[in-house]
C-alpha cells in the first residue's frame, strides 16, 4: 500500500546528496532526543502513577549538574549541526568558475529562461548533464522564488536585483520547477519542468532553436542605444571603457569602491548617477523604460564578453 | 532580569491589608496605598514610552537603510526642507519641555495656579509648533512634494527623494499626531488643575503627561538633525 | 508622594544647555566634516535627549527599574538597527568567483525598468485594488 | 485554609445583564469576554482551514477557484495568528489567573484592561469586515510588493484590523508587566512566583517591544498602498526585503507570545498533577526570559533565501540554534518533574502530555529550518507549514487547552467530564499528528506551500492530512460540547478540585469579585506539595 507514497525526492544534482546527508543526520539526532524524552515521560507517568490524587511527590527541587548537562550537550550537538549546515550552505551560494550561464525572469505567472546562445523558453529549462549551470534571475513584478526540489536549490526572485542559483545536474530526466514564494492568483500555476539532457543532445537542442545569441543581442543594443559613442574601448570616451571591466574593482567618485557585477551594471544603466565612477561627470542619461529585463541581461552578457583592451583605460581627464 | 534584586530590598505593595482607613479620594479600590498606585502608574507610563520608542524605531530603521543606500538623494531631499522653520520649531519644542517641567514642579509643590499657568504656556508653544508644521506641509503640498501619484521633483534622484519625503512625512506626521494627543492631554490636565484636583500628595496625571510631552520632545530632538541637517555643508560650500 | 523636586535653576540650566547644543548642531551641520557630519549630529542629539531624560524626566532621581527600562528600550532599538544593518552592510562582502553574485547576495540599488511601456514585452499594468 | 463562610456572591453572579459585562473592570470577566471572542475567531479560522483541507484532497484544484483558495488560507492565517493564538493564553487565561496567582484584587489598570478588549474587538471587526467584503489574498505575512501594489483584495482593511489588534496586545502586555511588578501580595517575592507568572512576564516583554514594530510596519504598508508613498517599492529603489525584516522582527518573537504562556501553563499543570515542585524552578523561570530576549535576535532565519547576505544568514542561523537551548531546558525540566512524583492522571495532564509530544516534534524540526543548508530546500515548503503548526497548534493550542481545563473549575465553579476531556485530548493528539506529520514528508519532497493545485504524486499524503484534519475537527467540537454541558450540569467544583497549591486555589470557585476576602500573605515558595499535607477542599 505504501508504494504509492513517495517519501523522498529524487537526487539530481551534486548538491542533493550533500543536503540529504545533512538531513539524515539531523533527523537521526532529533529523533534520538525526541524518543528519549517520550520514553522518560511514559516511564515516569506509568511508574509513579497515583490513582488517588492524595499522595505527594518526592521533595526534589533540582540539580545544577543535570541542568548544566542538558544545556551544554544539546548546545554542542546543535553547534555541530550548525557548522555542517553552514558549510553546505556556502557550497550552495558560491558558484564555481566556468558555469554555463542562463538568465531568467519571473513574472506573474511564468518563468522565462534565456540561454546565452539565443534560445529562450517559457516554463521549461533545458540543461546539460554534468556541467555546472548558473541561473541568474530577477522578477518583473512581485516576489517569486525559483525552486527545483530535485537539485535542492531555491532563491527568491526580487524585483530590482539579481539572484542566482547554481547546480550541476547528475541525472538525466525531467524534474519539477516551482515558484515557492507566494505571488498571487496563479501562484500554483507558476510551475515548469527542468530537462536534464546528455551534453550532445543539449547541443543539438540548442542548435535547433536559432535566434541571436545574448552577446550578439547585447552588442546590437549597445549600438542601438548609443552606448558605444561614449564608452570607447580605449578609455578616451565621455564614459569609462567597459572592456575587461566585468569582475574588477572600480573606484567611485564618492570614494567608495564597487565590484563591477551584474547588479552594478544593471544599476548603472537604469540610474547612472547613483554610483559614478571616479573621474567621470554625471552625463549619462537613464535608460529606464528603453530597455527591458532581457535587454539588460543581454547587455550584461555583452559587457562580460568584452576582452580587456590592449591599452589600459586611463581615468584621468 | 528586571528589578529582581530591587524587589527584595523593597517589598512589593504594603502589608496594611484591605480597606485601610483614610482613603485619599484618588485612591482606586484595587490598590493598597497611594504610593503603590503612583508607582504603578509611572511604571506603566515608562513602559508605554518604550513601546513608543519601538514604534518610531520601525520608521527610523527604514530611514537608516535608505540613508546609507542613497546619500545623494538624502542630501537633495533634506535641502528641500526649510531649516529656519525646523530650527524655530526645535527651539519652541525644547522651550515647551522646560515649561512642562516647571508645570510638573508647580504641581509637586502644590502651586495650583502656577500649574495652570505653565500648562497653558506649554500648550501655546505646542500649538505654535503645529502651526509652523502646518505651513511647512502646505508649502510641500503647493510644490507637489507630497509622495504619491502626483509627486513631482526636479533632480537626478527624484525616485529616491520620494522615499526620503515619504519617510519625512511618515516621521513628522506621526510626531505631529503625538503632539496633538499631548496637547489634548494637557488640556485635560489644565482643567483638572483648575478644579484643584492635584496636591503634593497626588499629582500623578500631570507627571505622566509631562513624561509623555518630554518624550515627544526627544523624538523631535532626533528628527531635526536627521531630516533637516543632512549635508547642509553642501549648501554652505 | 515622594517625587523628586528639582530646583528651578536646574531646569533653566538644562534649557540653556539644550539651546546651546541646538545652536552647535546647526552650526556644525554647515561645516563639511565629510563622513563625520552624521555621527556628530547624532551624538549631539543623543546628548540632548539624555539631558531631557535625566533632568526633565527625573530619571536621574528615579529607581533602578526606571533606568533599566530606558536601557531596555535603547538596547532593543539597537538590536533592530544593528541586526538589520548586519544584513545590508555585509551583502557587498560576498562575491562568488567570476565576479558575479551568489544566490541573491548583492546590495542592490537600482529600480527595475518600469513595467509599463516596455519595448519588447509590455507588461500588464499592476492592478490597484479598489479598497472598500 | 479559609474557614470563613464565603458569601455566595461571586464574580459571575454579582451583577447581571449585558451592560454589566460590557462595562466591567473585573479582570476575571474580561478574561471570559476574551474567551468568547477568541472562540468565535477560532471556529472562523477553523472553517477556513476546512476549506483549505477539502480543496487539497484532490490535486487539480477543483473545489474552489485559485482566488478563493488564496483568500481561504490567508484568512485562516490572519484569524488564527492575530485573533486566536496571540490573545489565547495571555488575554484569556492570563487575565483570569494572573491577579489571583499573585494575590492581587485586580490588574494594575483595570480600565485599560477593558479598553484593550474593546480595541481587540474593534480590530476583529475590521478584519471581519475585510473578510465579508471579499477577503484578503496576500498570505498572513503581507509581503510587499504584492500587498502594497498588486493585490486586488482588502489588504488595507485587514491591515487596519491587525494594526488595531496590535494595540490591544501592547496594552495587555503593559498591564501585566506593571501588575507583576507592583501588585504582588506581601511576601510574594520574585522567586516565589508561579512559573506561569514568569512566563507571562516574559511574554509581556515581547508584546511591549515587538508589537509596536509590526504596527508601524503595517502602517507604512498602508501609507504605500493607500497614498502611494514609497518605502518598500522597488520601482523607486525601495527594498521589499526591508518589509520582511521589519515584519519578522515582530512576527518571529510573536511566536514566543504564542508559546511562552502555554509553557507557563505546562509548568503549573505538571507540578500540580505530579504533586511536586517543578524541577529546576529558577532554570525554568530564567529560560522564559532567555527565550524572550534571544527570540528578538533570530528573525532573519525567515529570510535565508530572500537574498540576505550569507554572513548575516550565518549569524542568524547561529542565534536560532542558541534560542533552541532554553526550550530544550524547559522540556527536560518538565520530564524530570515527573520523576518520583505522585502522578494523578487527570484530563489537564493528558493535554500536557500531548503538548510535550507535539512541542518536541515542533521544536526539533525547528533545528532543520535553522540549518542554513537544509533551509534552502525546505523554505516555503510544507515542511515549514508542518513545523509551525506543531509549535502553534501542537504547542500553543494544546497548552491553552491544558490551562483551560486546569482553571475551568475555577472560572466557572463547575467540573467537566474527565473522561470526555481525556478522549478529546487523545482525539486531538492523534488527529493532529495525522494532519501534520505527512506535511513534513510533503515538504521535503518539495511541495511548496500556498499551492492551490499540486502534482499528483503528492495526493496520498494530502488526503491523509485532510483525513487527520477531520479527526481534529471532531476533537475540537467535542471540547466545546462537554465544556458547555458542564456549565449547566457540571458538578460543583469546590475551591480546590485539583488539590493544587497556588493562591488562586485558596479562594472560592468562582472567585468573589475582589478575589480574596483579605490580602493573602505569602510565606513559602510556589509548588510546596511535598512538605505539607494537602488540604482536601
Amino acid at each position: 500500500m505504501l508504494e504509492g507514497i513517495p517519501l523522498f525526492p529524487e537526487q539530481a544534482s551534486t548538491l542533493a546528496p550533500e543536503v540529504d546527508n545533512l538531513y539524515f543526520f539531523v533527523t537521526a539526532v532529533t529523533a534520538f532526543f525526541a524518543l528519549l524524552v517520550v520514553f522518560f515521560v511514559i516511564v515516569f507517568a506509568v511508574k509513579y502513577r497515583d490513582r488517588t490524587g492524595e499522595k505527594v511527590g518526592a521533595p526534589i527541587t533540582g540539580s545544577i549538574w543535570l541542568e548544566l548537562g542538558w544545556s551544554i550537550v544539546p548546545f554542542l550537538v546543535s553547534m555541530a549541526i550548525f557548522a555542517w549546515a553552514t558549510i553546505v550552505f556556502f557550497h550552495m551560494v558560491r558558484a564555481p568558475d566556468q558555469t554555463l550561464e542562463i538568465y531568467s525572469t519571473g513574472k506573474r505567472w511564468m518563468w522565462r529562461f534565456q540561454h546565452i546562445d539565443g534560445q529562450s523558453e517559457i516554463n521549461e529549462l533545458h540543461v546539460p548533464l554534468g556541467r555546472p549551470v548558473k541561473v541568474t534571475f530577477t522578477s518583473e513584478d512581485v516576489l517569486h522564488s525559483l525552486f527545483i526540489p530535485a537539485f535542492r536549490v531555491k532563491a527568491d526572485a526580487i524585483p530590482g536585483r539579481y539572484s542566482s542559483v547554481w547546480f550541476t545536474p547528475t541525472r538525466t530526466g525531467e524534474y519539477h520547477l516551482f515558484c515557492a514564494e507566494y505571488c498571487g492568483t496563479q501562484h500554483s500555476g507558476m510551475i515548469g519542468r527542468v530537462f536534464v539532457m546528455e551534453p550532445n543532445e543539449y547541443q543539438a537542442w540548442l542548435g535547433g532553436g536559432g535566434g541571436m545569441s545574448m552577446t550578439a543581442r547585447g552588442e546590437q543594443l549597445f549600438q542601438q542605444l548609443g552606448c558605444v559613442s561614449c564608452h570607447l574601448t580605449d578609455g578616451t570616451g565621455r564614459g569609462p571603457s567597459l572592456a575587461g571591466k566585468f569582475g574588477s574593482q572600480e573606484a567611485l567618485a564618492s570614494g567608495a569602491t564597487v565590484v563591477v557585477d551584474d547588479t552594478y551594471i544593471r544599476e548603472s544603466i537604469l540610474t547612472p548617477q547613483m554610483k559614478l565612477v571616479a573621474g567621470y561627470g554625471p552625463v549619462m542619461p537613464t535608460f529606464q523604460g528603453l530597455v527591458n529585463e532581457e535587454g539588460l541581461m543581454s547587455l550584461i552578457e555583452y559587457i562580460k564578453s568584452l576582452p580587456a583592451a590592449a591599452q589600459p583605460a586611463v581615468a584621468t581627464r | 532580569m528586571p528589578d529582581g534584586v530591587a524587589a527584595h530590598a523593597d517589598p512589593p505593595a504594603s502589608a496594611t491589608g484591605f480597606g485601610g482607613a483614610g482613603h485619599h479620594p484618588a485612591l482606586q479600590h484595587h490598590f493598597q496605598t497611594l504610593d503603590q498606585q503612583h508607582e504603578a502608574a509611572t511604571l506603566g507610563m515608562w513602559i508605554f514610552l518604550v513601546t513608543e520608542v519601538m514604534f518610531f524605531g520601525g520608521l527610523l530603521m527604514a530611514y537608516l537603510l535608505y540613508r546609507v543606500w542613497y546619500p545623494e538623494a538624502w542630501s537633495e531631499g533634506s535641502l528641500e526642507l526649510d531649516i529656519i522653520q525646523g530650527g524655530v520649531n526645535t527651539v519652541v519644542l525644547i522651550a515647551s519641555s522646560l515649561t512642562m517641567a516647571l508645570a510638573v514642579r508647580a504641581a509637586q509643590t502644590g502651586l495650583q495656579k502656577a500649574t495652570v499657568r505653565w500648562l497653558l504656556v506649554t500648550m501655546a508653544l505646542g500649538l505654535t509648533f503645529l502651526v509652523i508644521k502646518f505651513f511647512e506641509y502646505k508649502h510641500k503640498y503647493d510644490l507637489n512634494h507630497i509622495p504619491g501619484p502626483d509627486f513631482e521633483f526636479e533632480g537626478p534622484h527624484a525616485a529616491q527623494v520620494q522615499i526620503f519625503l515619504s519617510l519625512y512625512f511618515g516621521l513628522t506626521g506621526l510626531h505631529a499626531l503625538h503632539m496633538v494627543v499631548g496637547f489634548s492631554l494637557l488640556a485635560v490636565m489644565c482643567w483638572m488643575a483648575h478644579r484643584r484636583r492635584f496636591s503634593p500628595e497626588w499629582y500623578t496625571p500631570v507627571e505622566l503627561s509631562g513624561l509623555y510631552w518630554h518624550f515627544v520632545d526627544i523624538v523631535w530632538i532626533f528628527l531635526f538633525p536627521l531630516l533637516y541637517l543632512v549635508d547642509r555643508a553642501r549648501q554652505a560650500g | 508622594m515622594s517625587g523628586h523636586i528639582s530646583p528651578k535653576s536646574t531646569y533653566y540650566a538644562i534649557f540653556g544647555a539644550l539651546m546651546v547644543l541646538t545652536a552647535v548642531t546647526v552650526t556644525v551641520a554647515f561645516i563639511n566634516l565629510g563622513a563625520l557630519n552624521f555621527p556628530v549630529a547624532l551624538g549631539i542629539a543623543i546628548v540632548k535627549a539624555t539631558l531631557v531624560i535625566l533632568f526633565f524626566m527625573h530619571v536621574k532621581y528615579s529607581s533602578r527599574l526606571t533606568k533599566l527600562i530606558c536601557g531596555t528600550a535603547f538596547f532593543f532599538l539597537m538590536v533592530l538597527f544593528g541586526l538589520t544593518l548586519s544584513d545590508y552592510l555585509s551583502r557587498g562582502w560576498f562575491t562568488a568567483p567570476g565576479g558575479t553574485a551568489g544566490a541573491g547576495t548583492q546590495v542592490t540599488i537600482g529600480p527595475p525598468a518600469p513595467t509599463e511601456g516596455e519595448p519588447a514585452e509590455p507588461a500588464e499594468e499592476p492592478a490597484r485594488a479598489p479598497e472598500p | 485554609m479559609t474557614t470563613t463562610v464565603l458569601p455566595r456572591v461571586n464574580y459571575l453572579n454579582v451583577r447581571h445583564g449585558v451592560a454589566s459585562w460590557l462595562l466591567t473592570k473585573d479582570h476575571k470577566r474580561i478574561g471570559i469576554m476574551y474567551l468568547v471572542v477568541v472562540t468565535i475567531a477560532f471556529f472562523l479560522g477553523g472553517i477556513f482551514a476546512t476549506g483549505v483541507r477539502i480543496e487539497l484532497t484532490t490535486p487539480q484544484g477543483d473545489f474552489v477557484s485559485a482566488d478563493t483558495y488564496n483568500r481561504l488560507f490567508t484568512m485562516h492565517g490572519v484569524a488564527m495568528v492575530f485573533f486566536v493564538l496571540i490573545p489565547s493564553v495571555p488575554a484569556i487565561l492570563g487575565n483570569f489567573a494572573l491577579p489571583l496567582m499573585i494575590g492581587a484584587k485586580d490588574v494594575a489598570f483595570p480600565k485599560i484592561n477593558l479598553l484593550s478588549w474593546y480595541v481587540f474587538v474593534i480590530g476583529f471587526f475590521f478584519t471581519l469586515a475585510a473578510m465579508v467584503f471579499g477577503g484578503v489574498d496576500t498570505g498572513w505575512t503581507f509581503y510587499t510588493p504584492y500587498s502594497s501594489v498588486y493585490s486586488n483584495s482588502n489588504v488595507l482593511m485587514t491591515g487596519i484590523g491587525v494594526f488595531i489588534a496590535g494595540f490591544s496586545s501592547i496594552l495587555t502586555g503593559l498591564n501585566f508587566m506593571v501588575t507583576i511588578h507592583r501588585m504582588r501580595a506581601p511576601g510574594m517575592t520574585w522567586f516565589r512566583l508561579p512559573l506561569f507568572v514568569w512566563a507571562l512576564y516574559a511574554t509581556s516583554l515581547v508584546q511591549i517591544l515587538g508589537t509596536p514594530v509590526i504596527a508601524i510596519t503595517v502602517g507604512m504598508l498602508a501609507l504605500e498602498r493607500a497614498l502611494g508613498f514609497g518605502i518598500f517599492d522597488p520601482r523607486l529603489g525601495g527594498d521589499p526585503v526591508l518589509f520582511q525584516h521589519l515584519f519578522w522582527f515582530y512576527s518571529h518573537p510573536a511566536v514566543y507570545i504564542m508559546i511562552l504562556p502555554p509553557m507557563g501553563v505546562i509548568s503549573e499543570v505538571i507540578a500540580c498533577f505530579s504533586r511536586k515542585n517543578v524541577f529546576g524552578y529558577s532554570f525554568v523561570a530564567f529560560s522564559s526570559l532567555a527565550i524572550a530576549v534571544f527570540g528578538f535576535l533570530v528573525w532573519a532565519h525567515h529570510l535565508f533565501v530572500a537574498g540576505i547576505s550569507p554572513y548575516s544568514a550565518m549569524v542568524f542561523s547561529f542565534l536560532s540554534f542558541a534560542v533552541a537551548i532554553p526550550s530544550a531546558v524547559k522540556t527536560f525540566n518538565w520530564t524530570a518533574t515527573l520523576y518520583r512524583g505522585a502522578i494523578w492522571w487527570q484530563a489537564p495532564l493528558m493535554w500536557v502530555f500531548g503538548f510535550i509530544g507535539l512541542f518536541l516534534v515542533g521544536g526539533l524540526t525547528g533545528l532543520f529550518l535553522a540549518s542554513l543548508g537544509l533551509d534552502v530546500h525546505l523554505h516555503d515548503t510544507y515542511f515549514v507549514v508542518a513545523h509551525f503548526h506543531y509549535i502553534m497548534v501542537g504547542g500553543a493550542v494544546m497548552g491553552f487547552f491544558a490551562g483551560l481545563h486546569y482553571w475551568w473549575p475555577k472560572m466557572t465553579g463547575r467540573m467537566f467530564s474527565n473522561s470526555a476531556a481525556t478522549l478529546a485530548a487523545l482525539l486531538v493528539f492523534v488527529g493532529f499528528n495525522l494532519t501534520f506529520f505527512p506535511q513534513f514528508i510533503l515538504g521535503y519532497l518539495g511541495m511548496p506551500r500556498r499551492y492551490h493545485a499540486y502534482s499528483e504524486e503528492f495526493q496520498v499524503l494530502n488526503v491523509l492530512s485532510s483525513a487527520g484534519a477531520s479527526i481534529l475537527a471532531v476533537g475540537y467540537t467535542l471540547i466545546a460540547c462537554y465544556l458547555v454541558y458542564s456549565l449547566f450540569k457540571g458538578q460543583a467544583a469546590g475551591a480546590n478540585p485539583w488539590l493544587a497549591t497556588g493562591l488562586e486555589w485558596k479562594t472560592e470557585s468562582p472567585p468573589i469579585p475582589d478575589n480574596f476576602l483579605e490580602t493573602p500573605i505569602v510565606n513559602e515558595a510556589a509548588y510546596k506539595y511535598s512538605e505539607r499535607e494537602i488540604e482536601v477542599a
